[in-house]
C-alpha cells in the first residue's frame, strides 16, 4: 500500500507540541529517535541545558503528511531549528493506515 | 586553608574543554548528579527547618522573592536602554538573571563549609521561591498575558519543573522524617555531596569551555553583561540580606544566588514562552560567563567584602 | 519513631508523575539503582549465610519456592472462577503474583532496619527461588508443554535473568569472601543502600503514576485484585512463615515477598513466552497498584498484623 | 586472608557473559565508573605527591616512559619474527602492549591495600608516563613520519585522551589542595573506591566473555601471546622496578602495568591512525585474555615472585 | 545500484528474534536503532519494565525483502506492536549486497 | 522541492571526519543517529571499547550527494565499516538546501 512518510527533524523541546498536532490531524501513529545536528540554526548537540534534536516520522496519507508539515512549518519554522520532508513508502499490511 | 578542590575541578573541566580533550559525562550522569544535588540541598534544608520557627521565616522569603522580580526588572530595564537587543531578547536574559542557579548554591555552600561559616539552615528555600517568579515576570514583559504555550502550560514548565520539585520535594521529606530517621540517607545525600558537587563542576567547565564560542559570535556586550550584571545583584542581594538581619553566611548565600543566573528552569521555559528570543544569547551569558566568574572569583569576593563591611549585628 | 524518609521519597514521586512534572530519571540510572539494590541485598545475604547453618536452610527453600507455585494456582483459580479474562491474560497475571518484587523486599528490609527487628540473614535466598517457579507455571497454565520461544528459550530468560544472577552472584561472593574482606565494599553496598533505595523509590513513583492511566483502561476488577490478592498472598505468606518457624522479622520478610508480584523477570518472559497475553493488564496491576499499596500500606501494616499474633516461639 | 571480593564480581562478569545471562551495565554507568577510578587514583596520588620530593621523583618518570617503549619494540619484534601478522596489526598490538591498563593497575592498587602491603604514593603517575609513548611508536612503526589523521591529530587522540587528562587533572588537584581540603572528598572517591572497582570489573567480565568469540576467530597464535607477552612485560617491568629501587609493593604495581594491555587509549588512536590495523585482534588479545588473566591470576602471581626473589633493599 | 530498504517498527523484546530472522533469509547486514513512539497498541514510550521500540532496516534485493516483512507479519503481527515498511534506495558501489 | 537524501551508516570514530568532509562539500547540514548493527565487517554492538555506529544524513543537491558519497567511499571503504545509499525526499519550504 503506497503511502507518504513525513519526516521532522526538530529540537527535542518541541516533541509534546508536535506529538499532539499529529494526532489531531488524525494521523494513526507515529515515531521518534532522538538525533542531533546542524543546519541553518548552527549546530545542535545533546547538552546539559538544551535537549538535542528528535527525528520524527509519520505513515500516512499524502494529504495529511501535507496538513501536518503546513502546520508545523506555520507554527514553528520562524523560530525553530526544523526541517521537513517528505518520502514514499510501500506500507506492508497497511490497512490500519 | 588550601584552595577548594571542587572548583579545582571546574577548572579541569573549563581546561579540557578548552584544549578539546575527549572527555564528557553522559548525559544520565549529569541528570544524576542534578538530581543528586538537588535532593541533598532540599533534604539538609528540610531536617535544618524542622529546628526552626517557619511563622518567622515566612515573610523573608515573600521579601526575596520580590528581589527576584527588582532584579529581573533591573536587568531588562538596563539591556534596553543599550538599546543593543531586541525586546524579546532582554526580557529573556532578564528572566535568566532574575532567576537563580542552584550549581552556584551549592558551591557557596561547600565554600561556607569549608571555611566553618555558618548559616541559615533554611536557605534551600530560597533557591525555590527565587527560581520562578523572574520567569513569569520575563514572559509578561514581551508577550504581556499571552505566553506562546498558555499560562497554564507555562506555570506547569515553571512550577513542575524539575528544581521546584526535587528541591521542594526533599525540603518536605527532611522536615516530616526529621534528623534522626534522615540519618540512614546521608552517606548518599550528605557524605557524598562534595564528591557529587565535584564531579558537577567537572561537567560544568566542560559546558563552559563548550560555550565559550558563543562569545565571539554575540560580542563584547553580552561578556561585558554576563561579568557586570552580577555584581549589581550581588549588591542588591546584600542590601536584602541586610534588610532581613541574615547571618554574615546567610548574606553570603543570598548575595551568591542574587549573583547567579539560571540555567535550568529559565531556558526551558524561555524557549517554549518566547520562542522569538534567541536561546543561544542568554545560555552563552549564564554559562560561559557568570557562572565560572561566581564559582572561582565571586563567591570568595562576596564573603570577603561582606566579611569587611557586613554588620556584625546581622545574624 | 519518625516516618521512614524512603517512603516520602516514593510519595514524592507518585505526586510528581500524578501532577506531570518535568522530572524523570534517565533509564541507564535506574538500571545503576536496581543493580546496586540486587548485589547489595545479595551480598548482605551471603556475608550472614556464611555464618549460617546451610543444610538446615536449604529445606525451608524448597518449601518457600513451592509457596510461590501455590500462590501462583490460587491466582489463577481465582481469576478463571471471574470470568473476565482470557486464559492468557488468566496465567500471565498468575505469573506476576505468584513471582515477587525485589522493590518491595528492599523497602520491608529498610522497614525492619528502621524498626531494629532482627531478620533471618539468609532472606536474599528466598527472593531467589521465588522469583522464577511461577513463572515455569504461567507458562504451563496457557502453552502447556510449548511456550512460543521453546522451553530452552524460556529458562534462558528466566535462569539468566538480571535479578537472579545479581542476587544469586552476590550470595555466592558474600558468603566465599566473608564479612572482613566485603568489609571495604560496605560504603556503596551498604552504606549507601538506603538512599540508593531513596532513589530508586522516586523512580517507581514516577512509575507508578504513569501506570496509572491503564486503570481506567482496564477497569475496576482489574484495581480490586491488585489490592485484594496480596492480602491473600500475605496469609499464604505468614502460615509459610509460621510452618518454618521464621523469626518475627523474617515473617514480615516472607509476608511482604508472598504479597508482591513481580514486574521485572515476568513480564519480560511472560512477553516472549506467551504473547497472546496483554502486558499492560499484569503491569498496570503490579505497579500501580500492587507496588505501592505494599510500600505504603502493605509492610507496616503486615508487621503490626504479625506482631499482634504471630507465636512468640517463631523464630 | 580470604578472597578479595573484587575479584569475585569480575569472575562473575566471566560467568553471566559465557552462559549469556541478561545482563549488562549501561554505557554510561560504565564512563561513570571509569570516570571516577581515574580521578581516585589520580586524586589520591596527588594527595601523596604533596608529601614527595618531586625533583628525586621525575627522572625514574622518564625511565619508566622508556621501559613502556621499550616492551613495544619487544612486542613488535617478536610479532613480527613470527610472520604471522603484517606489519599493521604487529604494530598496533605492540602499542597496545606497550601502553597499559587502568584496570589492572586499579586491581593491583585494591590487592595491596587488601594484604596491607604499602607502595610508592606517587605511582598513578606511572599510568600516566606509561600510556601515550608506546602508542606513538606504533603509529610510527607503521606509518613512519605520516599517521592516517596527522601529528596534530594523533597528539589530540592521545594526549588528551579521557585516561590521560583525568589521572594528571586528579593528580594536579590532589598536589594543589592538599590531604586536609581533600577530605570531604573521601566518601565518594576514596571510601566508594572498592565497591566502584568491583561494580567496574563485573562489566569489564562480561566484556571479557563477548570478546571470547575473537579467539576463535584469531586463533592460538593471538591466543598465546596474550598470555605469554604479559609474562615477558612483568620481567621487564620487574627489572625497572629493581633498577629504580622501588619498594615491594611499588615492584608489584610496576609489574602489574608492563604485563597489562591498553584498551581505552591504544585502541580509539589506532583505528584513526593506522585504520588498516585490525581492531579486532588487539581487542581481543587485551580484553580476552590478558586482562582476565592479570586480575585474576596475574597480580597475585607477580607479588608471590617478587615476594620471593625481590631483594629487600628495594624501596 | 538499486535496492529495496526494508524497516522494521517493532517491539525492543524482539530484537534477538528479528535478527536471527534476517539472517537466515541470507542478507548481508542490518541497521538497529532506538526509538519510541505511538501507534494501535498504544504509545510505547521507554519504560522500566518494557523497552521503548527498535527501528530495524535491511537494505537488500526486493524479493528477500518480502520475504522477510512475510515472515515477521505471520509470526508477530498480531500479538506485537509492528510496522512494515519498503522504499526505494541506491546503494553505492554495494556489490556487496 | 526535490533533493536527495544521502546516508552513510559507518563507525563512531569516524563522526568528525565525516562532518568535516559534509561540511566542505557545502551541504548546508547534517542528521545524525545512533545505530548499531552488522555487515561485512562483522556485528557491531555498542561496547565500552569501541563505539557502535552512527548514521548521518544528509538532504542536499544529487551532485553533492554524489560527490561526498565518492570522497567518503574513496578514503574510508576499504578500512572502515561502511554502508552509503541515496533516497529521492521532497523538502517543503527548503529555499536552503
Ligand atoms: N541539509 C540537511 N541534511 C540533513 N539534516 C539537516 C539538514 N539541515 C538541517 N538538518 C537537521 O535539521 C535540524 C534543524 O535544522 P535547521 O532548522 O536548519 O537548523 C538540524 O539540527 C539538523 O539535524
Ligand atoms: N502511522 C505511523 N507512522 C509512523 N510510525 C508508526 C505509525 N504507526 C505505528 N508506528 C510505529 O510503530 C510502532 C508499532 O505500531 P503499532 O503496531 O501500530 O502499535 C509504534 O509504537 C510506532 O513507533
Ligand atoms: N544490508 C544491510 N542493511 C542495512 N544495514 C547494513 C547492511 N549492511 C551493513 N549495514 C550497516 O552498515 C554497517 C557497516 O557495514 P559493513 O561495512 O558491511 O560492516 C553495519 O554495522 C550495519 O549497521
Ligand atoms: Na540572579
Ligand atoms: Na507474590
Ligand atoms: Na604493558
Amino acid at each position: 500500500m503506497h503511502r507518504k512518510l513525513l519526516t521532522v527533524i526538530t529540537e527535542e523541546a518541541l516533541e509534546r507540541p508536535l506529538i499532539k498536532i499529529i494526532n489531531e490531524a488524525g494521523a494513526r501513529g507515529y515515531t521518534v529517535t532522538e538525533a542531533w545536528g546542524s543546519g541553518r540554526r548552527g549546530a545542535r548537540a545533546a547538552g546539559i541545558e538544551q535537549g538535542a534534536n528528535i527525528r520524527v516520522e509519520v505513515i500516512c496519507e499524502e494529504d495529511m503528511a501535507w496538513q501536518i508539515a503546513e502546520i508545523l512549518h506555520q507554527r514553528y519554522f520562524k523560530d525553530f531549528a526544523m526541517v521537513l520532508y517528505l518520502s514514499d513508502v510501500q506500507v506492508i499490511r497497511g490497512e490500519k493506515f | 586553608m588550601g584552595i577548594d578542590p571542587v572548583i579545582l575541578f571546574f577548572i579541569l573541566g573549563v581546561v579540557a574543554g578548552a584544549v578539546k580533550a575527549d572527555l564528557h559525562l553522559p548525559k544520565a550522569v549529569y541528570e544524576l548528579l542534578t538530581v543528586l544535588l538537588l535532593l541533598s540541598i532540599g533534604l539538609k534544608g528540610g531536617v535544618e527547618l524542622a529546628d526552626s520557627d517557619l511563622l518567622r521565616i515566612l515573610p523573608s522569603l515573600g521579601v526575596i522573592a520580590l528581589k527576584g522580580v527588582v532584579l529581573g526588572l533591573i536587568a531588562f530595564g538596563l539591556l534596553r536602554l543599550s538599546r543593543k537587543l531586541p525586546r524579546a531578547d532582554a526580557a529573556s536574559i532578564a528572566a535568566h538573571y532574575g532567576s537563580v542557579s542552584v550549581g552556584t548554591f551549592a558551591v557557596a555552600m561547600a565554600y561556607l563549609e569549608h571555611q566553618g561559616i555558618p548559616f541559615e539552615g533554611h536557605a534551600a528555600a530560597w533557591v525555590v521561591v527565587l527560581e520562578i517568579p523572574a520567569i513569569l515576570l520575563g514572559v509578561l514583559l514581551v508577550r504581556g498575558l499571552r505566553p506562546s504555550i498558555g499560562w497554564a502550560g507555562l506555570s506547569r514548565e515553571v512550577f513542575l519543573g524539575k528544581g521546584v520539585v526535587l528541591l521542594l520535594g526533599g525540603l518536605l521529606i527532611g522536615l516530616l522524617a526529621g534528623p534522626v530517621a534522615v540519618e540512614p540517607l546521608e552517606p548518599l545525600f550528605f557524605d557524598a555531596f562534595r564528591g557529587v558537587l565535584a564531579l558537577f563542576l567537572l561537567e560544568m567547565g566542560l559546558v563552559a569551555a563548550s560555550r565559550a564560542g558563543g562569545l565571539r559570535e554575540h560580542g563584547l556586550f553580552i561578556a561585558f553583561f554576563g561579568i557586570a550584571f552580577p555584581l549589581i545583584g550581588a549588591v542588591v542581594g546584600g542590601l536584602v540580606a541586610w534588610m532581613l538581619g541574615l547571618s554574615l553566611g546567610g548574606a553570603v548565600l543570598l548575595v551568591s544566588l542574587s549573583a547567579s543566573a539560571s540555567y535550568i528552569a529559565a531556558p526551558a521555559a524561555m524557549r517554549l514562552s518566547v520562542p522569538e528570543a534567541n536561546p543561544s544569547l542568554s545560555l552563552t551569558a549564564s554559562l560561559a560567563l557568570t557562572f565560572p566568574f561566581n564559582v572561582v572569583i565571586g563567591v570568595p569576593l562576596y564573603h570577603h567584602t561582606l566579611a569587611a563591611i557586613y554588620p556584625v549585628t546581622g545574624g
